[in-house]
């Protein structure tokens, strides 16, 4: 046997098996070292099963050697390939920072539970990025959901409990309805692997219960990537959970929940059926719209940073719904590289956030008065990365800006170029409050403890921010990722 | 309750057959309803029955904390185990075909290993929870 | 069933509430076993009336057991409620009958499973089989969502040593 | 397409419509747990009932029967029961650690102890 033939299930497993490791052992520095090997693994496998699939097509894997319909596939194809890097590329960045990190913010006794949970969340994530079975879906959602709800609890404000049981009721909520979803899905065709679903769902399609699946579906997702109004959960859960926690969930969290939306939309039930049975293009532009300004207008009044960088993920997660609302392959290529592009700028900005937390003692923008004197590196890659979320050309949010714009032009919307460009005004805005706060007020006198921050948040954060730089300057990996992917989609090859 | 001499008779008596029960529950499922998860729960209550009779402190006793939070892990690692064994063994992850010379009896095998593997987890995880409910009461009441 | 759910939401006394939702699950598991579902009702009256009763008053004895009276008229969640309903009901009429044998469900997949496992498992209880062999992988996967709770409950709720250090908010 | 073959639907139907409302309407956080695992297990007949067939029996197989209920949708509703009794627990465990630091399990009481005037900087 060879080892290269059993990437997919390995992918999975190693993070897997590592969590109760780390329970066995009960120690902090143990686990951690556990956590970083097994997510370098992991990161490791995803590279490989990327080249693998770039190389060779789709890549299926029968667990249990039964073959689907009857036992769970694993199945690699152009998107899920992206995810499992974007997921396991953040997770491996993340991980070395959680070290100092969580001794500032989660108890000293929880430490390896930690650990635990996050490679739990990063095993749900993976693996709901890897499966080509329906229910399979539903049950690493969870895991990576329940782990997700015990990690920003973790937070040390009381808030963050809060924000945790809110999270967790709507989460459930969205889960149910995906479970219904999938339900009327089984009852209609007989089967739950997602290839064998797409298939047999040509014979019936149209039939109420699939278009009543389609919108329970999407309503499920929908909660789950915090789609505009149903996104309260969101803010709340970025703002007090521990600042790992925030930039790997910005980073990932919402970004597979796009990616399992992309998924039913487009392997199972096909885009005539999506956008020709439904008015779902007309309302999916409407909520990306009302997203990208509502909340990024909210995020201009707030008060502390976690929370502002919070709504704008909401604004931002508007755009990749824009992109999916185009039906066409440039307008997915721009959803799919938006996904990335975000991803990683959201999860450097929250990575900074956590080392202006420790060494000014928050994240308020009152607490942060002169910080460009005091950590200049710091800030200067918050601002990057702001620019990188307005979409200035030389970072990653301009390349995927770009192609929105693209695809808007080839539908013939020019008001909705108009629209795009009048929404980054908003950006603007909220990323001059930090600008105007950071560099010109004179330091409080009372604020700033003689921290340091320490090397292993700062190299992580500093490659991040190298790294949306780097992206929206060589465009080869990630465009061509996400255009071969959108193409895969659109043509339906399954 | 503590000195409550019927209950502790009877407590006596049945939790013998609530853990004969379980296993019956647990290796009898391959023929009827049952199997790990119910198994692990049956497990759990006898144990948390002991303990409302007997108390918390008797209950840590006869089955204390790290050992319970040892089998949460655990039960994980032994379902896992069995998926990685079926990868030594040549086959895919979670293949109990090549766990035996008969394919048939590797299933048999697999099956087998993997409910063990559920029931420790679930007994592990619900005694865990309960015990840390019933901590915080007592935290309370300092 | 149907009383129990509406008495439930009516009613605020928790305990109440705890004690109806475990005969709820009862009722329900009964429901189950008429629908064949021997090993779900199994579960379910387990997990159901048993261990969520449990934790319900476990939860309760360590909170107050009399929930407030609400402020605000519920009128929205109901619209929402309701809506969610319609769709249900506008999905649901399209859907195969009751016991109707020649539902996809019954036709596609599943027969593999009644007939060749004779041949392939040998495991008498179809359930437990394909539980624990076919679907094996989502099997596991529900076993680390147990174990997800089991540590997160305890990352949650374990006592802490130093008690004035943590929970400054 | 006759009522009585869409029974099991509506009863399925009306017991979701009350679980979700009891989550969506009610204030006190124990009572929105209680009301998700009513949504979630209203769910389970969804899948349950339509594998049953009339005349059918429990799939345990054996040389007596020939009809058997549909075993897929028991196996899925088993993994299912079991996801709802996890997060059932950590909600439940985040409600007790919401009691202790708010005192109150009530959303709006927690909501106005929040947004009390000087708390923004207490950290």
């Amino acid at each position: 046997m060879s080892v290269v033939q059993h990437l997919p299930a390995l992918q999975v497993v190693i993070p897997l098996l590592a969590a109760p490791l780390t329970v066995l052992l009960r120690h902090r520095a143990l686990a951690f070292v556990v956590a970083l090997l097994a997510s370098w693994t992991a990161f490791g496998i995803s590279v490989a099963l990327w080249l693998q699939v770039e190389h060779g097509g789709v890549v299926s894997y029968a667990i249990g050697n039964w073959p689907p319909p009857w036992g769970i596939e694993y199945r690699v194809d152009r998107l899920s390939a992206f995810m499992l890097v974007l997921v396991s590329g953040m997770a491996a960045m993340v991980l070395p920072y959680c070290w100092r990190s969580v001794e500032h913010e989660v108890p000293a006794q929880q430490h390896y539970l930690f650990f635990t949970m996050f490679l739990l969340c990063l095993t749900g994530l993976l693996g709901i990025a890897i499966t080509g079975d329906a229910f399979n879906i539903f049950v690493f959602l969870e895991i990576s959901s329940l782990s997700t709800y015990v990690l920003i609890a973790l937070g040390r404000d009381r808030r963050a409990l809060v924000a945790s049981y809110q999270y967790l009721i709507m989460g459930t909520i969205g889960a149910t309805f995906i479970v219904i979803g999938i339900g009327l899905l089984y009852l209609m065709t007989g089967t739950l692997n997602l290839v064998d679903m797409g298939q047999r769902l040509a014979a019936v399609q149209g039939t109420h219960p699939v278009l009543a699946a389609l919108a329970f579906l999407t309503v499920g997702i929908s909660l789950k990537l915090a789609l505009f109004p149903l996104h309260q959960w969101l803010p709340n859960a970025y703002a007090y959970a521990p600042s790992p926690v925030s930039a790997f969930l910005a980073a990932t969290a919402t970004k597979v929940a796009v990616y399992v939306l992309l998924r039913f939309y487009f392997s199972v039930f096909g885009q005539s059926q999506v956008f020709g049975l439904l008015p779902m293009k007309e309302a999916m532009l409407l909520l990306a719209l009302a997203g990208m300004f509502a909340a990024s207008t909210i995020a201009i009044f707030q008060s502390d940073l976690k929370r502002l960088f919070a709504y704008s993920s909401v604004g931002q997660i508007g755009y990749i719904i824009l992109g999916l609302s185009f039906d066409s392959a440039s307008g997915l290529t721009a959803t799919i590289l938006h996904l990335f592009n975000h991803g990683i700028t959201k999860g450097a900005i929250f990575m900074l956030l956590g080392m202006i937390a420790i060494v000014m003692g928050g994240t308020s923008l009152s607490r942060i008065q002169g910080l460009g004197k005091r950590m200049p590196l710091t800030s200067f890659g918050v601002v990057l990365c702001g620019l990188s979320l307005i979409g200035v050309p030389g970072t990653a949010g301009f390349i995927s800006k770009w192609y929105l714009l693209l695809a808007a032009l080839e539908n013939g919307q020019w008001w909705l170029v108009f629209l795009i460009l009048l929404s980054s005004l908003l950006a603007v805005a909220y990323v001059w409050r930090f600008v105007e706060v950071a560099y010109f007020r004179e330091p409080r006198k009372d604020t700033g403890i003689d921290a340091q921050v320490p090397l292993s948040m700062g190299l992580p954060a500093v490659l991040l921010v190298a790294a949306t730089v780097v992206f929206g300057l060589i465009t080869g990996f990630t465009v061509g990722s996400a255009s071969k992917a959108a193409a895969f989609l659109m043509g339906g090859l399954l | 309750m503590r000195h409550d001499l019927i209950l502790r008779v009877i407590a006596k008596l049945l939790i013998p057959f609530i853990l004969l029960f379980a296993l019956y529950v647990q290796f009898h499922g391959d023929f009827g309803p049952g199997g790990g998860f119910q198994a692990g729960v049956i497990l759990a209550a006898a144990v948390i029955f002991y303990a409302l009779i007997y108390g918390l402190a008797d209950a840590r006793k006869v089955v204390p904390e790290p050992l319970v939070e040892s089998m949460m892990a655990v039960g994980v690692m032994i379902y896992g185990g069995v998926g990685v064994a079926g990868l030594l063994l040549g086959g895919n992850f979670l293949d109990y075909f090549v766990l035996d010379h008969d394919s048939v009896h590797g299933q048999h095998r697999g099956i087998f290993w993997v409910e063990v593997g559920v029931a420790t987890t679930v007994s592990g995880v619900m005694l865990k929870i309960f015990y840390m409910f019933a901590d915080r009461g007592n935290a309370d009441d300092e | 069933m149907a009383i129990t759910v509406l008495v439930i939401a009516r009613s605020r006394n928790l305990f109440g509430v705890i004690v109806l939702g475990g005969i709820y699950s009862f009722l329900m598991a009964t429901v189950l076993v008429a629908m064949d579902a021997v090993d779900v009702a199994m579960t379910e009256a387990a997990v159901g009336a048993g261990i969520s009763t449990v934790l319900f008053l476990g939860a309760l004895y360590l909170c107050k057991s009399e929930e407030a009276q609400p402020v605000n008229k519920p009128w929205l969640p109901l619209l929402v409620s309701l809506a969610v309903g319609a769709a249900l009901v506008y999905g649901t009429v399209g859907l195969p009958e009751f016991s109707n044998p020649q539902a996809p469900i019954h036709t596609h997949v599943v027969p593999r499973y009644l007939n060749d496992i004779k041949t392939e498992v040998d495991v008498p209880n179809v359930v437990t089989a394909v539980l624990a062999s076919y679907r094996g992988y989502d099997t596991f996967g529900e076993t680390t969502v147990v174990f997800t709770a089991g540590a997160g409950v305890v990352a949650l709720l374990r006592r802490r040593r130093n008690k004035s250090k943590d929970r400054k908010a | 397409m006759s009522l009585g073959g869409h029974f099991t639907y509506f009863i399925t139907i009306f017991l979701m419509i009350a679980g979700l409302f009891i989550v969506i309407a009610r204030g006190n956080l124990v009572k929105k747990l209680v009301g998700l695992g009513i949504f979630q297990t209203s769910v389970y007949l969804l899948y349950i009932a339509p594998g049953k067939l009339v005349g059918g029996t429990a799939p345990i197989l054996s040389e007596a029967f020939t009809v058997y209920s549909s075993p897929l949708p028991h196996v899925l509703i088993l993994t299912a029961i079991v996801v709802g009794v996890a997060t059932l627990a950590l909600g439940l465990a985040l409600v007790v650690r919401i009691r202790e630091a708010y005192d109150s399990i009530e959303e709006d009481q927690i909501l106005e102890r929040d947004n009390q005037p000087g708390r923004e900087d207490a950290a």
